[in-house]
């Protein structure tokens, strides 16, 4: 009789089991058809690096080649060479590259970043058909308006610097005229 | 590959060897089995292990401490989080940083759902390895809405790089809260639903009850961690023996069985994602305010001459980091010690005597990852 | 039928050859093939690291690559049509790889997923000695997949992609 | 009542071998590729997933591409095997298929072949395609694939017992070996009604015997990689993948012939009814496949020796008496 009985209730568990799928059968599906639609993704999502566009500096990015993320790069897949414009107080970037096969999206870069001119791009589904695909040039989408900037870029240096001379002048005066009025 | 075997007597002709991996479904990843066989009873059992040998003990050497954040989470690429939280937590308390209260608790809540997404993820290739692909896809779907949770927190998916010494990358917002609350009521439903789908089933029952007996001793012999230290009966577990972060102020219990069979293992990891979302309901409520980054951090981070020992509890058990340094910015050494491997290294003992079709409902059964066996 | 010029009086028989192309044009059943051949990719039950993880959940409900035809992951090598190297290869995994790839039938693909299997990633730096710094040191690749470790969807894509390079056949150029 | 056959429309016996076996061989087709489709998506709704989408409408051309992709494939004859089996085994396997399809009455006014003893022949058929699987799998040379072989041969006889027990009852109380008069004799009461337990032994073995989930051992795919077919490549594989859908089909319109009324049904002609039981019969091996887990081998043959067989003893027996009483 245990016997029977044991293989009615293993017969039982297999009927419930049953039943979870074909409740299932009936659900919705929760694919999201990829090409066609997307589901939304995180803010902050992490993937290859950009620069971003900065209020200092309008329509580009505000980079002053510090060398900050190169260095703290774990997996050296930023290489940046700088170079001063004339007039300017700031480096510029002169080549900016990533090599995102390298890359293990640890965001230690964005940290260092002291003019958090450093972003993700949004583009999450890449691939390619060579490995030269994955090189990326970070600069590209600025250079057009390079000159423009470090043009604004000098103006703002100059602005600042006249700024501050007025106040060193000023100060200078307020000065004078305290020593004048101890004396 | 080329092992010559020598036939040394008439009997071995009835026995043969099965070469089980590196490419083999259930061998999750790269592990190799050297099976000698006779039939489909296992004789003897030998793993091989370091075809996923990436050194990153020996990149640690290489590079300073910060540079050194991304790999922990590679390392155990299931339980990323805890892992990469616990090398923060190893450092700061190695250079002595305070973190801010906020911090842990979002810490806390993370490492749980972590937890939560690593048994889940085992228990789909579990049932992967016994033949039943449906609860599989199940488990995804629930584990999809995990990584969905941490995505929005960290940014990534799987190998998270959230933690910083002394604190934390970004601020948790209110989806994410929100989105965990309803996650754990919706996960309860979920878990009744897959006890009626896998636990109550025959199948499932006859595949795994007294299958993979490991038996006390070889817990003190091989250092057993983690679930299948607890199936054994042996309430351990490091958020309780030596609580790190803030996890005294938590109530949890510690689920144990006593028969230590595969399926033990298997209730055991079940109560442990309940207990899990236990853990992440009360953080949840005790969330306090206030910033999530330490305020004096170091620009140097360099700990003092000596060395150092820190544990977590990861979701395959009791993982360590023993750290050397010589007073530099760059470790002189160290050294993880990961659970897999000592449970795997029970493989010899306990696998003769079984059927192939056990092996791999054993193996299934640890939860391996063989990056974390490799290092 | 594309003219072709005739060819020089002074020609040998191998470069008369090489002109006048092959004798019989199998060109349409070729392309037939390919357009079957790129609607089928059967991948390979093949893991090597964090990488097969998102591989898996790219087969999974939310992602569902049986919609495409490739949710048939097969175990045995002889019966896949592309092998997704999804994670670090490491040097002693290094000939497995190769072994693996000369056991399935041509015609093959491989897909490189990851950073690893790319260019070596996060685990390349000067004098190490554990990896293969890229999978096409030991295999042809067909396409690649950046991201550490890509998301489920950049898995489709590059699906995709080795679909459009499947059924562009010869005229396919980079 | 004798239906129509081949034989009836050509007269003569050859020409109508050579039509019947180009008429099933399409007839296999279709509805093979039909399975797998009807199997992926199955599955996929099952999983909340939507399964081939992108391929033709709702993904109807997938297995078409699938077809095509493996005639196009590379065969490799791996360089340790035993040729002469290694080749033959394909063949072997899909061979007793084409037999066994023909005896099956689809309708009332049509069948392929109208034998006497179709059920003897199709039982008796039913059991060869293990021989072309033990082929396959000593041929190959492999490990794994002999493991599997083995595996298929043990399993296919303890699970014959309990399929020709069951099929045994349904005789008993039709009197009858001919497979149309058996489906004749159950007009208004379909002989699930009187003999359940025979039904449901049957179609439990009937999905071991097609290696069907959960007692797809002797090709379980995380245990022994792919069976006995580990090691066939191309439209080899494809032959073997055709079978077991083949004896899918074979299998459930057996069963449908013996305990739900073949072509009997109101309203709709009889060849769709019998499709209808035939599908729905599929799908219920579908809904086993993607619940269970595998059963061990062991379990497996233990389940049939201890449990369908002496159940299905009982079931003669009582079977036996009821019938001389009644």
């Amino acid at each position: 009789m245990g016997r029977i009985k044991e293989i009615a209730k293993g017969a039982r568990s297999l009927i419930g089991s049953m039943g979870v799928t074909l409740k299932h059968l009936k659900d919705e599906p929760v694919t999201v058809e990829y090409p066609a639609e997307r589901a939304p993704i995180s803010p902050l999502q992490r993937n290859a690096i950009r620069l971003i566009e900065k209020e200092e500096t309008p329509g580009s990015h505000n980079c002053i080649a510090c060398l900050q993320c190169e260095k703290i790069c774990p997996s050296n897949c930023i290489s940046i060479t700088g170079y001063r414009p004339e007039g300017l107080a700031m480096k510029r970037p002169e080549t900016f590259d990533l090599n995102f096969a390298l890359c293990s999206e640890c965001g230690l870069c964005l940290d260092v970043c002291p003019t958090a001119t450093l972003g993700y791009t949004k583009v999450y589904d890449k691939a390619g058909y060579t490995r030269a695909d994955f090189f990326h040039d970070l600069l590209e989408e600025y250079r057009e308006t390079e000159e423009q900037v470090v043009e604004h870029l000098r103006e703002a240096d100059r602005r600042k610097k006249a700024e501050r001379e007025a106040k060193r002048k000023a100060e200078a005066e307020a000065k004078a005229k305290e020593a004048g009025d101890a004396q | 590959m080329a092992e010559l075997i020598q036939i040394a007597s008439d009997e071995d002709r009835d026995t043969f060897y099965l070469n089980m991996g590196p490419q083999h479904p259930s061998t999750h990843g790269v592990l190799r089995l050297r099976l000698h066989l006779k039939g489909e009873r296992i004789l003897s059992a030998e793993p091989i292990i370091g075809y996923s040998h990436r050194a990153h003990e020996k990149m640690a050497e290489n590079r300073n401490y910060i540079q050194f954040l991304p790999n922990p989470s590679r390392v155990d690429y299931l339980s990323g989080m805890i892992y990469s939280i616990g090398y923060c937590q190893a450092i700061e308390k190695a250079i002595g940083l305070e973190v801010p209260e906020r911090a842990e608790y979002i810490r806390v809540i993370c490492n749980e759902l972590n937890r939560i997404s690593s048994h889940l993820l085992w228990f789909g290739t579990f049932l992967l390895d016994l033949g039943g692909v449906t609860p599989f896809l199940y488990c995804f779907d629930d584990r999809e809405k995990i990584l969905d949770l941490l995505d929005l927190v960290s940014g990534s998916r799987l190998t998270y790089c959230y933690g910083r010494f002394g604190g934390l990358v970004n601020d948790v917002t209110d989806d994410f809260l929100e989105g965990t609350a309803r996650f754990c009521t919706a996960f309860r439903e979920r878990l009744r639903e897959y006890d009626r789908l896998v636990t109550q089933n025959v199948i499932f029952r006859n595949r795994t009850i007294g299958v993979g007996v490991m038996r006390p001793e070889l817990a003190q012999q091989f250092g057993i961690t983690g679930p299948c230290l607890r199936a054994m009966g042996m309430a351990r577990d490091v958020r309780r023996d030596e609580p790190y972060g803030i996890y005294d102020r938590f109530e949890f219990d510690i689920p144990t069985r006593t028969a230590s069979d595969c399926f033990d293992r298997y209730l055991v990891r079940i109560a442990e994602m309940e207990q899990s979302m236990r853990i992440v309901e009360q953080a949840l409520a005790k969330l306090p305010d206030g910033p999530i980054m330490a305020k004096k951090i170091p620009r140097k981070i360099a700990p003092a001459k000596g060395e150092y020992y820190f544990a977590v509890e990861s979701a395959r058990g009791h993982f360590g980091m023993f750290i050397v340094s010589d007073g530099s910015e760059i470790p002189y050494r160290i050294h993880l010690r990961t659970p897999s491997f000592a449970n795997l290294s029970t493989m010899r003992t306990v696998l003769p005597g079984t059927l192939l079709a056990d092996t791999v409902s054993i193996l299934g059964s640890i939860d391996i990852v063989l990056p974390e066996i490799d290092r | 039928m594309k003219e072709t010029p005739p060819p020089p009086a002074n020609a040998t028989t191998e470069e008369l050859l090489t002109q006048l192309g092959p004798l019989v044009h199998l060109d349409v059943l070729e392309n037939l093939l390919n357009q079957a051949r790129a609607r089928s990719l059967w991948p390979l039950t093949f893991g090597l690291a964090c990488c097969a993880i998102e591989m898996m959940a790219a087969g999974a409900s939310r992602f569902d690559m049986d919609r495409f035809g490739s949710g048939v992951f097969r175990p045995s090598a002889r019966q896949a049509d592309v092998m997704i190297l999804a994670g670090t290869i490491s040097r002693k995994m290094g000939p497995v790889v190769k072994a693996l790839w000369d056991q399935m039938p041509s015609p093959k693909w491989a897909i490189a997923m990851g950073g690893c299997t790319i260019d070596g990633g996060p685990f390349k730096y000067p004098g190490q000695y554990a990896i293969v710094e890229g999978a096409d040191k030991i295999i042809p690749v067909d396409v690649y997949i950046p991201g550490c470790p890509p998301r489920p969807e950049a898995l489709i894509n590059g699906l995709l992609m080795l679909e459009q390079k499947i059924k562009a056949g010869k005229k396919f150029h980079v | 009542m004798t239906p129509r056959t081949f034989n009836d429309i050509f007269g003569n016996p050859y020409l109508a071998v050579l039509a019947a076996t180009t008429v099933i061989m399409g007839y296999l087709t279709v509805n093979a590729l039909m399975i797998i489709w009807m199997e992926r998506k199955v599955a996929a709704r099952m999983q909340r997933r939507l399964g081939p989408t992108e391929r033709g409408k709702f993904g109807l051309l997938q297995s078409i591409y699938d077809m095509g992709k493996l005639i196009g494939k590379e065969l490799i004859t791996p360089t340790h095997v035993n040729k002469g089996l290694y080749l033959a085994a394909p063949v072997l396997v899909f061979a007793p298929v084409l037999a066994l399809c023909s005896l099956i009455p689809v309708s009332q006014s049509w069948v392929f072949h109208d034998y006497d003893i179709a059920l003897v022949l199709l039982l008796a058929f039913s059991g060869l395609a293990v021989i072309g699987i033990f082929s396959a799998g000593w041929g190959s040379n492999n490990k794994y694939s002999l493991m599997g072989a083995v595996r298929s041969v043990s399993q296919t006889i303890a699970y014959e017992i309990p399929l020709i027990l069951s099929a045994l009852a349904v005789v008993m109380m039709a009197k009858e070996l001919n497979l149309y008069q058996i489906v004749a004799k159950q007009e208004g009461l379909w002989n699930i009604v009187l003999q359940p337990v025979a039904a449901v032994i049957f179609l439990i073995s009937a999905t071991a015997e097609t290696n069907r989930a959960p007692f797809d051992i002797p090709e379980a795919e995380s245990e022994l990689i792919g069976g006995f077919h580990t090691e066939y490549s191309g439209m080899r594989f494809g032959l073997f993948f055709f079978a077991e859908y083949s004896n899918m089909i074979i299998a459930c319109s057996l069963a449908t012939v013996l305990f739900l009324g073949g072509w009997h049904g109101p309203l709709l002609p009889g060849i769709l009814w019998f499709f209808i039981k035939v599908y729905a019969l599929i799908f219920v091996m579908m809904w086993f496949r993607w619940t269970f887990p595998r059963i061990r081998f062991d379990q497996l043959l233990s389940f049939s020796w201890l449990v369908l067989t002496p159940i299905a003893i009982a079931n003669l027996f009582v079977t036996a008496v009821v019938s001389k009483l009644v």
